[in-house]
């Protein structure tokens, strides 16, 4: 019992972060149906492929968690710049600007909800909870309760499985999404930015006390977010091919989920970006993993409530082995 | 085409074929589904049954068809969600040498071996003719509409809406454009709340399963249930309970056994070779408490698919 | 005092990572004694307190209580032998009231129920005890002061009615009137057969209130004896190992110019407008009962609560303060006498925490240099002499002396003109609090200027160059601290009339 | 602009904790199209009526709030516990004695919440996320995937609008409500089990220190909200007189929307039951008055969530005047 126990421990420390993630990815490569195609190259991509819009929003959340805050707007924000984009390309307007639109609506919602909360000093819960009811009831509006349907370009390029310039390797969506998670690693620890949204996340009286301006860090905190979702809204648009006010429903409790999987505390001051990723990718090779296996919903949804009870648990494991 | 190389190297090989429903908790796809294991049992393929995991979530689905191209099945039959979105994923598999038959829903382009599919447009218009007929050719009515950008019942809400409108200026529309989403309980609250507003109302028609059962579950509650004439899409236990109390004046059918049966079988046709047919219509009745126990009805209603699926 | 000893520590050691923090440790306490128990900041006191309480479960040794094998599951299990804390660290539920904080764990209840009157009866009961009546039992703690919280944790521990007491530095934010009426109680408790377990860094108390002392360094007993029979001199020598010069240092400084002046400064929380002038080279102490307002004070110089009127003039420049950032750029920094709370992200580590007010100088090309901050935390570690194992060791960690200097050391390099300390010295050891005298002088030697709150008048006395007296949020006086005695003080800050210094006695 | 806040302050502090509700109430009774029917007595039984699921969860959750936690897992526990009753009927189990399976069933589910939370030392988001789904997955396993039919029985008259005896005046669910409303403000305010679950959620190391046994009130406090959502599955089998396994999908976001909006404080600590149930009604009306007003859904949905912001911005006033 003590030996397994210590022997466990030291198996989760030496994996460090990815050990949830490689419980996960060896389950799956033992299993005898799908053991020659789960790590197969074209796979790992398709995972990749279908991360990227979670991970672009979880590496927003990221940000917002650590800074003590949360964000349930992340999803509705995602599909109303979706809608936008394509309502921006029915208008006749260029791809490029129109991706822009979808970006930038995102991040005017993200600076209403931080403006919101550092303004009326309310709990961002509320906030974003209000805002979740606003983005979605406006994405429904602007396509007027369809989806839209807009004539394809370039940018219905950015998430396919094998990408058209094929030096490429791995569709333009997954290069973004390292971009920017590199981007965002070095802002949260980097620069004095990101040391503020940390001290407010772990006590803000005291942020305060060391003269950090924290509205302004909380705002900034908000809309850096919110571009994100924007941009996972343009990429949704690209996989979808149409402007779908419905998409994502319910996906703020993932992101989050990527999140806190990463070691994010949702009482603020911890959370990497790196955690971020490695929780994305549990929940997204989890996902694919009992599709290749072909398990019916219920079983998978089990699995995978399991899978992140126990993910958590072995870090927290390791944690305490330190 | 790996999968036909295959199978014309070693007969003795079964086929793993995909077949994608919009969700998999309405009694509607539970039919569709047992036609398909029925196909599968018959023609000795193996079926694997999986759809989005949140319902009618375009997105996942998108996910679900390409982790079985990663899969690599030797075929896909596939309800698409959205007539585009999915396209690209079906062009994806195509491409990959994968075949793709659509059924229930249709998708854009054509680039698929056949679409297995009722006419819903049709059924919107059977359900305004009947509902027109128990009204008398007047009265108040609600369409209450199942989800935001849903194609097939957006077809059916279409055809009722036009329907009613060109054929019958008698009837009129106290409520046209709300949605009851997802869930049997969310439609219960909206009828809830609109008979609050309108109790003179007459006539509901609502376009799938569970909006109709939420409606019906709305009517008893108000004690309406009969008074106010209902008319409703697809069956299940309780809906045709109704039907024989005469609670529920028509339910429009639609063959969902067959739908699946089919795109199976003309999957698996194309598969080995055998030509197919592009368009494949499994047609959509009225059943009433007049006709409910004719036995081409009954077999409607209540599809036997225990012998199929759990 | 009677033989069988209460309570018998034999061989405790406890670890904590690759840290021995107490290292086979003897202690024993008889029913009726107050037992001191001293050391350094970081010597293990609150944590062989902690382990007696049952919060920590020790590494190795034995307890005894009253002769009998006492292993605690938990704080619960320490509770129900007999065992009351009151923890250096406030430990109260701050959306509680003062009744449910005083009465958690130990509610007078039937069936499950609360029985709300009995509590009641016992809290005024206690409360009158202590001379706070005033203290509404409905009210919650967060809105209380850190005084007044203080005097509520003390307030649980004798509702407990234990037969063993801990205090660990209860006095640390309680005036002296408070303390006074502390050690009454003490000393009736000792007269009804409680054994008491005092552990402060007043060594003045200690002498006054204890009858036998341990001394911890370094997790080892380094010596126990009897009151009456040591000094000052040899407790001191005891805890770090040798003498210092002097309790006080004095470092030379003239004022000079004014520095910072504020005129009609009056925040939300305050209820009569200050004005204060302050020159560079100078240490202005302030003293005032508990709830003078001299923590208010501070906060609206510091820019921390809303202000409702007045003005600032630091070197020179005017302005109003508005947000910290502000007053930080035009040179103020400030110590929070809350450092659990508001003082300290404790979640943070020690480097994080250090640098947060001043970042600049880390900054190579716009990022952050870490190993550079880590390198300038070691050597203020160094400097303030902060026992920590390494600049990454998270804050909460750390002993409570040892955090308040982390807090200091923050402030320090910042690299303010005008320091405003409000308690720098509360939970410090004596050796280090004679380094942080030292420190504001030597501050005011190079031309800064500090206004330190203290309630311990004998520092404000022995410190600072000119006192200022708060009483019922207004400034009532300000003189020379030559002109000042501890009395002329107490009798200030009392009845906030102007006292004349002649009439009192003795001067420390 | 300095007199309308104050008088506004004045106004919200005069009507305290009702204040948003009464807002709502008002803005629809003024409303020429439905001012008749809204404030009907009929209208309003049924909004008590669609209230009373939410209502049972939320007193649980308002439980488990006040004590620092949160619990993802509410509405699927509702939704298995509906499956179950059904399915226990259809074995031909008496009613109340499959109504007893469905209550048990979700005390379980939260006995095993405060079990992993307290003993792998979880943060409670983490373990009722994955709780969430495998509770999902156990529902639609044990009603496969369909909904389970049974027959009707006494316990589908618990939620009619009209009760049988009709001395009652309104349903038994309702009265339930008010039951357990009383119960559970006792059980907060009046009991040393409540002021420990309130000590936990405002300082839980200091609780530990005076005694209070955290892990077994967690565990209680978690196990009596399962309890509760139980009975709220109970319920909506009553209503919907099937147990359908996808009833109540998000449902969760509308009870913590509804214990916040009652002055909940997701870093514990706060709370009361009367907030909570003002919280749920908020939402009821709201919901009720738009669809009455025959407003789109999305109009709704904007209008829900600007007035959750709005209603907690108005409790905050008032918090901020006192
Ligand atoms: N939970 C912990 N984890 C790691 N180290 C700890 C922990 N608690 C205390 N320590 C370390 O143990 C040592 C003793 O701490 P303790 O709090 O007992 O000191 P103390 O004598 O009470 O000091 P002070 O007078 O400053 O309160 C310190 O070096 C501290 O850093
Ligand atoms: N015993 C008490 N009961 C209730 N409120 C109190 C009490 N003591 C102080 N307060 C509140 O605290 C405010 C004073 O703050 P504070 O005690 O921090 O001032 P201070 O002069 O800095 O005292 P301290 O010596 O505690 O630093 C008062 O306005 C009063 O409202
Ligand atoms: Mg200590
Ligand atoms: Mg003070």
């Amino acid at each position: 019992m003590k030996i397994t126990g210590s022997a466990l421990k030291k198996i989760a420390g030496l994996a460090g972060p990815f050990v949830g993630l490689i419980l996960v990815i060896t389950i799956f490569s033992f299993m005898p149906e799908v053991s020659d195609r789960f790590l197969n190259l074209a796979n790992i991509k398709s995972v990749a492929t279908q991360s990227v819009i979670v991970a672009l929003c979880a590496l927003g959340m990221t940000l917002i968690i650590v800074s003590g805050g949360i964000d349930l707007s992340a999803a509705s924000n995602l599909a109303l710049s979706c809608v936008l984009v394509a309502y921006a390309i029915n208008l006749g307007m260029p791809p490029l600007l129109a991706a822009l639109v979808g970006v930038a609506a995102g991040g005017t919602v993200g600076l209403l909800n931080g403006f919101l909360i550092t303004r009326l000093r309310l709990v961002p819960f509320i906030v974003t909870l209000g805002m979740m009811g606003i983005a979605r009831g406006l994405a429904k509006w602007v396509a007027k309760n369809q989806k839209i349907d807009a004539p394809l370009s370039w940018l219905n390029e950015l998430m396919v499985r094998s990408p058209r310039p094929s030096w490429l390797l791995v569709s333009p969506g997954i290069w973004l999404m390292i971009l920017f998670s590199l981007v965002m690693a070095v802002l949260l620890r980097k620069t004095v930015f990101g040391r503020h949204a940390l001290a407010i996340g772990s006590n803000e009286l005291t942020a305060r006390l060391c003269g950090v301006r924290t509205d302004r860090v909380k705002v900034a905190v908000y809309t850096i977010s919110g571009l994100l979702c924007g941009l996972a809204g343009v990429m949704e648009f690209s996989r979808l091919t149409v402007g779908d006010p419905t998409v994502a429903m319910g996906l703020e409790l993932d992101i989050i989920a990527a999140v806190v999987i990463g070691g994010g505390s949702l009482s603020g001051g911890e959370g990497s970006i790196l955690g971020t990723l490695v929780g994305v990718f549990i929940m997204a090779f989890l996902r694919n993993g009992c599709t290749m296996m072909g398990w019916p919903n219920y079983f998978q949804e089990i699995i995978i409530g399991a899978i992140i009870i126990a993910a958590v648990t072995l870090d927290r494991l390791r944690h305490r082995q330190e | 085409r790996p999968g036909g190389q295959q199978s014309a190297g070693s007969g003795a090989r079964t086929y793993k074929l995909a077949v994608i429903p919009k969700g998999t908790t309405h009694e509607f796809w539970k039919a569709v589904h047992a036609g398909a294991v029925k196909a599968g049992q018959e023609l000795g393929v193996e079926i694997f049954w999986k759809g989005p995991q949140k319902e009618d979530d375009r997105a996942q689905q998108i996910t679900v068809v390409e982790d079985f191209i990663s899969r690599r099945v030797d075929g896909i039959v596939l309800a698409p969600l959205d007539d585009r979105a999915l396209m690209r994923p079906v062009d994806e598999a195509m491409r990959d040498g994968i075949p793709v038959v659509i059924m229930d829903s249709n998708l854009q382009g054509d680039n698929y071996i056949s679409f297995v599919a009722t006419d819903n447009y049709q059924g919107g218009v059977l359900a305004a003719r009947r509902l027109a007929e128990v009204l008398g050719g007047k009265g108040k009515i609600f369409l209450i509409r199942y989800l935001e950008g849903s194609a097939s019942t957006t077809f059916r809400e279409q055809g009722f809406l036009e329907t009613i409108t060109k054929d019958y200026p008698g009837i009129e529309f106290l409520v046209k454009d709300q949605y009851a989403g997802t869930t049997t309980e969310s439609a219960y609250q909206l009828t809830e709340n609109l008979l609050s507003r309108y109790p003179q109302v007459e006539g509901i028609f609502a376009p799938n399963e569970s909006s109709t059962f939420g409606a019906l579950r709305a009517l008893q509650h108000y004690g309406l249930a009969g008074k106010v004439k209902l008319v409703g899409f697809d069956s299940s236990a309780k809906l045709i309970q109704a039907l024989e109390n005469n609670e529920i004046q028509g339910l429009v059918l639609q063959d969902p056994m067959k739908m699946g049966y089919l795109a199976v079988k003309v999957l698996l046709d194309h598969i080995q070779g055998r030509p197919v047919e592009k368009r494949i219509d499994t047609g959509v009745t009225v059943a009433t408490p007049e006709n409910m126990n004719q036995p081409e009805i009954r077999n409607l209603l209540e599809p036997d698919f225990a012998r199929y699926v759990r | 005092m009677p033989e069988q000893s209460l309570l018998s520590l034999t061989g405790i050691s406890k670890r904590f990572g690759p840290n021995l923090v107490l290292d086979s440790v003897d202690f024993d306490l008889r029913a009726g004694e107050v037992h001191a128990l001293l050391g350094e900041n970081g010597a293990g006191k609150s944590t062989l307190i902690k382990i007696l309480s049952g919060a920590y479960k020790p590494d190795r040794g034995r307890m005894l209580i009253s002769g009998a094998e006492y292993r605690p599951t938990g704080p619960l299990d320490g509770r129900r032998q007999g065992i009351a804390v009151i923890y250096q660290e406030l430990n109260l539920a701050p959306h509680l009231t003062v009744e449910e904080n005083i009465m958690l764990g130990q509610e007078e209840s039937r069936l499950g129920l609360v029985n709300r009157n009995k509590n009641l009866e016992k809290i005024k009961k206690v409360l009158e005890f202590l001379c706070h009546p005033e203290i509404s039992p409905g009210i919650p703690v967060r809105k209380l002061s850190v005084g007044a919280r203080q005097v509520v944790e003390i307030a649980r521990a004798l509702a407990s009615q234990a037969r063993i007491l801990v205090m660990d530095e209860p006095t640390s934010s309680l005036s002296q009137e408070d303390t006074r009426r502390l050690f009454e109680i003490i000393r009736k408790l000792r007269a009804e057969g409680v054994g008491i377990i005092y552990i402060s860094h007043f060594l003045e108390e200690v002498l006054e209130i204890a009858d036998r002392f341990t001394v911890l360094r370094d997790g080892k007993v380094a010596g126990r004896g009897l009151i009456q029979e040591t000094s000052v001199e040899e407790l001191i020598q005891l805890m770090i190992g040798r003498r210092i010069s002097e309790l006080f240092p004095r470092l030379p400084h003239q004022p000079g110019e004014v520095v910072l002046r504020c005129s009609g400064l009056r925040s939300v929380r305050m209820s009569r407008p200050v004005d204060l002038e302050l020159r560079r080279g100078e240490i202005l102490g302030v003293a005032g009962l508990v709830g003078a307002g001299r923590t208010e004070f501070l906060r609206a110089l510091f820019g921390l609560d809303r202000l409702e009127e007045g003005l600032v003039m630091v070197a020179g420049q005017k302005f109003r303060p508005s947000h910290t950032a502000v007053s930080i750029e035009c040179g103020l920094g400030m110590l929070s006498e809350d450092r659990q709370v508001e003082g300290l992200a404790v979640r943070m580590s020690l480097a994080d925490n250090l640098t947060l007010s001043r970042l600049k100088p880390y900054l190579r090309a716009g990022f952050l240099n870490g190993r550079k901050q880590k390198a300038a935390a070691s050597e203020w570690m160094d400097r303030v002499n902060i026992k920590a194992r390494s600049p990454e060791q998270k804050l909460w960690t750390l002993s409570g002396g040892n955090q308040q200097k982390v807090a200091l050391a923050r402030l320090l390099h910042q690299e303010a003109e005008v320091f405003l300390l409000d308690e720098p010295t509360r939970g410090i050891d004596v050796m280090s609090k004679a380094q942080i005298y030292e420190l504001m002088g030597r501050l005011a030697a190079d031309n800064k200027a500090v206004i330190f709150v203290s309630s311990y008048l004998p520092e404000l006395l022995g410190v600072a160059d000119r006192i200022a007296v708060f009483h019922r949020g207004q400034l009532v006086e300000v003189r020379p601290a030559a002109d000042w005695t501890e009395a002329g003080l107490m009798k200030a800050a009392i009845t906030g009339r102007e006292s004349d210094p002649v009439v009192s006695g003795e001067r420390p």
